[in-house]
């Protein structure tokens, strides 16, 4: 199974050949969809600043397990990468083998101006956007962004989850998943 | 009093009968595991002033079947560095033993069905505790099984942590117990039960308080429940044995650890609470009584830190195995001058 | 006071103490960079600076000597301060270790010589600190450029 | 004798409890810790570069990120050493003063409230955790209507303040003070007299007072080895020498020393922030002295003059005469120095920044060898560090 990031793929012809579009598939669609989308595991991974506000968003205010978010601490269970911070360039292979680790489906939310742009920190050792090494699903702006930024841009991914099609299909291994 | 059913006197309903009650009793176990996982994060969230799940479904009740529907749908990832056949292996041989430790469990007393007596037990095996101390013996295998066959050096020192762990909190849990069947003079479950039977003040948690303490918490550390959940200690060891682990597989560790919860509370309370008795129908009584000790069992996990590894050896081997034994000794004097 | 601790270096070690300057109340000792060990050691034995606040390299791109390494002391008893300097020319940029008189310069004489190249004798550990371990360069120096070399110039202002 | 084989583990940089991205190699003998190795280096933002190419004031915020758990204990060090470099230090108004205290203290309770959290956490309390969150929200609220956000505020301007108070702040923070005490005993309760709680710090990670002046440890941690030493008191700054406070000290050297020194402290920083409020007189907010200081905002929109002066300072900045001078401020972590060199121009020629924490985890591998692997975990909470401030 495997999952096409890339928006090539998501051509109508391209799943009509797989299991097809029809009521039976796509209401299994919506189930793995909703599975997915309502069980969002993120790493416990953060960098800089924006992992404070990441766990605070975590704790008891704001509590993202409500939405069923649960961080866990190895990428092999983790559905959901946040980068948290300034990526450097000394950091970036490690998040790329922690990236690599993780099971698919998985996506990659990047919370704050640094891990989006590089935000203020133009310098020699900084990446200047997380993404032009991984693709990013959802950007969060700010710096750091609050709790509710960060709740934002998770109901977002959660509606992009929702979006994707053949997703039944990828997991048990007829086809890519088209993205949302 | 009726005759009791066995296979030689109704074959085709004692089969069927059997196979009902392991149906309904594996059906209720899966159902409470997984929601144990809800209340698990409801009842911390509330200790911890936060709301746990609400958004999946009503109440958030839908989260556990979201969770596990999204675990199965995951892909499956076995390192290349891993041992293939032990690395699969592994979840199933922690997850079978805890659920056939249910199977001597009894939930209720007889029912009459077309004149037999039936019993509201699987099996009544005459060493029924044995029993259950051999599948908790056999359930650690899976973990060390993980743990080496991972190939990671997190998983192996989570591994080695339960096996050392284990071995040393079995013993004093095995010495508690043998303390109630000095009492009630067998190994058999039914026959515990029976000989709590009696009022309240018959159940084994008054006659023996000590043994009922050091079995909670030698169960604890059995089942690697926070404070000793040394093996997967998510701030050391990331996840411990399970660190590599994922999609479904993963999940089956997790219904372990839960399955594990509900025996090990089952067994508490038929050793030391009368199993089924009770104000209501027996099931219901006993399924009280699991409720309540995984209820104390969260409680515990929202208040306590972490022993150390020396620690948890140290308490072990020096505090719960010595005081097991006293606890022996003291019983054997009463029950033999008194 | 710190100017009678400064006396007495002056007359421990007259040939090697430069330069002595105070701006706004602090006293800066420049001194040749053969003795520093020692007068460090007779800082620390004799007049109390017992504790190494910080120690950093600063790169006057330009000028003769290029580079200076700056360590501020503390005296933990008097609750005084004093600034040592000592000047590094660019083209033996290395300095004798501090690290045995006090252990915190282990790491700020890293950290010196990872992001400006000043490197120092018989440190018992030199290493990149903080870039990677194969990076080109040191970043600190004023004639690298703040955004990396194999970068086109940011053409807007940044100050 | 047999041959022992060691086993090397890489803790992090991705691992939950190495608080951000500092890596441990860590070579272990079963359980043991034989060597640790400490690899910093991964949050390098080069923030002492780019303050070199920014002027005074533009150079303000990035100091907000670097111990992002006390921002404004970094803005504070900052804005004091560029008026020790200005030599305007005896101008700031009292006003300014006073609430520069006030928020470097509720500064301080915030840090220490994250330390307590992760610390109880990383060693298995995770009720802690949500406890210290919720009472450290109170004062992000505080940081919002003050500066508007919640972290990185960036509320001092050297010469004073960027805004006055806003209304009701005050009453927020006698309330919040009122409670605060209330609520350090609650975490109290569930940690300090908890037998396993007392197992996992007491003797865990010592350090002698020898060994802690040697190798540089500051703040909290050095008190807990039985130095007394504050910044605060023996080098006072913005005013401390008028608040009447203790420096906690004790001499146990252990983790538990440090912890139950930390939440002290937070006692203390109640009781100066009380001392501040009953202080806070009305007044000006920002010094006179027209060359650094923008002048209010009034003035911009409504005479030429004024919308001159503000566009000269934000455009070119000020120019402090060249020299040198080092300003420390006793930062929740330790003693946070600023080092900053001018050369006449309007960017600082050279800021080196002295962070409390870099110097602080050196202790580290002297702290845990010949211990156990949890008390790798148990040390690095106690050392109380922030990769934020320890890479820059």
């Amino acid at each position: 199974m495997g999952v096409t990031q890339g928006a090539e793929k998501a051509s109508g012809a391209e799943y009509s050949k797989v299991l097809g579009n029809n009521v039976l598939t796509t209401s299994l669609d919506l189930v793995v969809n909703w599975s997915r989308s309502r069980s969002l595991w993120p790493m416990t991974f953060g960098l800089a600043c924006c992992a404070i506000e990441m766990m605070a968003t975590g704790a008891a205010r704001f509590d993202l397990d409500r939405m069923g978010v649960l961080f866990r601490a190895s990428p092999r269970q983790a559905d959901v990468i946040i980068i948290a911070g300034t990526v450097t360039h000394k950091m970036l292979p490690v998040i790329k083998v922690v990236y690599e680790q993780m099971p698919e489906p998985k996506y990659v939310v990047a919370m704050g101006a640094c891990a989006s742009s590089g935000g203020v920190f133009d310098t020699y050792s900084v990446v200047q956007g997380i993404d032009q090494e991984l693709p990013v699903d959802v950007y969060v702006p700010g710096c750091p962004p609050r709790p509710e930024a960060l709740l934002y841009g998770l109901i977002k991914l959660q509606e992009k989850i929702m979006r994707e099609r053949n997703t039944f299909g990828a997991a048990i291994g007829a086809g890519d998943v088209i993205p949302g | 009093m009726p005759e009791m059913l066995s296979l030689s006197n109704d074959p085709i309903l004692f089969l069927s009968l059997m196979l009902a009650k392991i149906l309904a009793v594996f059906i209720v176990v899966i159902l409470i595991v997984a929601y144990a996982t809800y209340a698990e994060r409801k009842i911390i969230g509330r200790m911890q002033t936060r709301l746990g799940p609400t958004m999946t479904g009503p109440l958030g009740l839908l989260q556990p079947i979201a969770d596990g529907l999204k675990l199965f749908f995951k892909e499956d990832i076995i390192p290349a560095q891993s041992s293939k056949l032990a690395f699969l292996l592994a979840p199933m041989m922690i997850l079978v033993p805890a659920f056939i430790t249910v199977a001597v469990i009894p939930f209720g007393g007889d029912v009459v069905i077309k004149g037999f007596a039936v019993p509201l037990q699987i099996t009544d095996l005459n060493i029924g505790i044995l029993y259950i101390l051999a599948m908790a013996g056999l359930g650690v295998y899976g973990i060390v099984l993980a743990g080496w066959a991972s190939n990671s050096k997190y998983s192996l020192l989570g591994g080695i942590r339960s096996a050392a762990q284990v071995i040393s909190y079995e013993l004093a849990a095995g010495l508690a117990i043998i303390a109630v069947f000095m009492l009630s003079g067998t190994l058999s479950l039914r026959g515990i039960v029976a000989a709590q039977s009696g009022s309240v003040l018959d159940w084994y948690i008054f006659s023996q308080p000590l043994a009922f303490c050091l079995f909670v918490i030698t169960s604890l550390a059995e089942i690697n429940r926070t404070p000793f959940d040394l093996p997967e200690a998510e701030t050391e060891l990331v996840s411990g044995f399970c660190t590599e682990y994922s999609s479904m597989k993963y999940a089956l560790f997790f219904m372990a650890e839960y399955a594990n919860m509900i025996v090990v509370s089952a067994i508490t309370a038929t050793l030391f609470l009368g199993g089924p008795a009770g104000p209501f129908a027996g099931p219901i009584n006993l399924l009280l009584k699991v409720f309540f000790f995984m209820f104390l069992f969260i409680w515990i996990r929202a208040t306590f830190p972490r022993v150390r590894y020396d620690q948890l050896m140290f308490m072990g081997w020096k505090v719960f195995l010595p005081l097991a034994l006293l606890n022996i000794v003291i019983t054997g004097a009463v029950v033999v001058f008194l | 006071m710190s100017q009678a601790v400064v006396a007495k270096l002056r007359e421990a070690f007259s040939a090697d103490v430069l330069d002595v300057k105070e701006y706004r109340g602090e006293v800066t000792v420049t001194v040749k960079k053969e003795e520093i060990v020692a007068i460090c050691q007779f800082l620390k034995d004799e007049a109390g600076y017992n504790f190494l606040c910080d120690l950093c390299g600063v790169d006057y791109l330009g000028q003769q000597p290029r580079f200076m390494v700056v360590y501020n002391l503390y005296n933990i008893t008097t609750k005084e301060r004093l600034r040592v300097k000592v000047p590094v020319e660019e083209e033996n940029p290395r300095v004798d270790t501090v690290s045995t008189v006090w252990s915190t310069a282990n790491w700020p004489e890293r950290e010196c010589w990872d992001l400006m190249g000043i490197s120092f004798n018989n440190h018992p550990d030199l290493r990149r600190i903080l870039m990677a371990e194969g990076w080109v360069g040191h970043p600190l120096r004023k004639d690298y450029p703040l955004q990396g070399p194999d970068r086109e110039p940011y053409q807007g202002r940044l100050s | 004798m047999a041959k022992k084989e060691t086993m090397t583990i890489n803790m992090g940089p991705q691992h939950p409890s190495t608080h951000g991205v500092l890596q441990l190699v860590l070579e272990l003998d079963g359980e043991t810790v034989v060597n640790a190795v400490p690899h910093i280096g991964f949050l390098h933002r080069g923030v002492e570069k780019l303050a070199e190419n920014r002027s005074y004031h533009r150079a303000l915020p990035l100091t907000d990120r670097l111990d992002y758990l006390a921002p404004m204990s970094n803005n504070l060090g900052y804005v004091l050493t560029v008026e020790k470099l200005l030599g305007i230090t005896d101008q700031i108004p009292e006003r300014a003063k006073v609430v520069r205290v006030m928020m470097a203290e509720l500064t301080r309770i915030k840090s220490h409230l994250v330390w307590l959290a992760t610390h109880a956490l990383d060693i298995g309390a995770m009720t802690v955790f949500l406890y210290c969150f919720r009472e450290r929200e109170q004062i992000m609220d505080m940081y919002e209507k003050l500066s508007g956000a919640r972290m990185t505020s960036n509320y001092f301007r050297v010469g004073g303040l960027s805004l006055d108070l806003p209304e009701g702040f005050v009453d927020d923070v006698t309330s919040f003070i009122d409670d605060m005490p209330g609520h350090l005993d609650t975490y109290e309760g569930l940690l300090t007299g908890n037998k396993i709680w007392q197992k996992r710090t007491v003797g865990v990670a010592p350090i002698s007072a020898e060994d802690a002046i040697d190798i540089g440890l500051t703040g909290p941690a050095l008190r807990g080895s039985g130095v007394d030493w504050d910044l605060r008191r023996d080098n006072p700054y913005s005013g401390y020498e008028d608040y009447d406070f203790e420096v906690i000290t004790r001499d146990g050297c252990d983790t538990f020393d440090r912890y139950k020194n930390r939440l002290d402290e937070m006692r203390e920083s109640c009781k100066i922030i009380r001392q501040a409020v009953d202080k806070l007189q009305p007044g000006p907010i920002l010094a006179d002295v027209p060359d650094v200081c923008l002048p209010p905002k009034k003035d911009v929109v409504n005479s030429i003059e004024g919308l001159i002066h503000q566009f000269k300072i934000i455009t070119e900045g000020f120019k402090p005469e060249p020299g040198e001078v080092y300003q420390g401020v006793e930062a929740p972590k330790g003693e946070l120095g600023y080092y900053m060199i001018s050369d006449g121009s309007a960017n600082p020629f050279r800021m080196k920044i002295r962070p409390p924490s870099f110097v602080n985890l050196q202790a580290l591998p002297k702290m845990v060898e010949g211990k156990l692997l949890a008390d790798v975990i148990a040390a690095i909470g106690t050392l109380d560090i922030v990769l934020g401030e320890i890479d820059r």
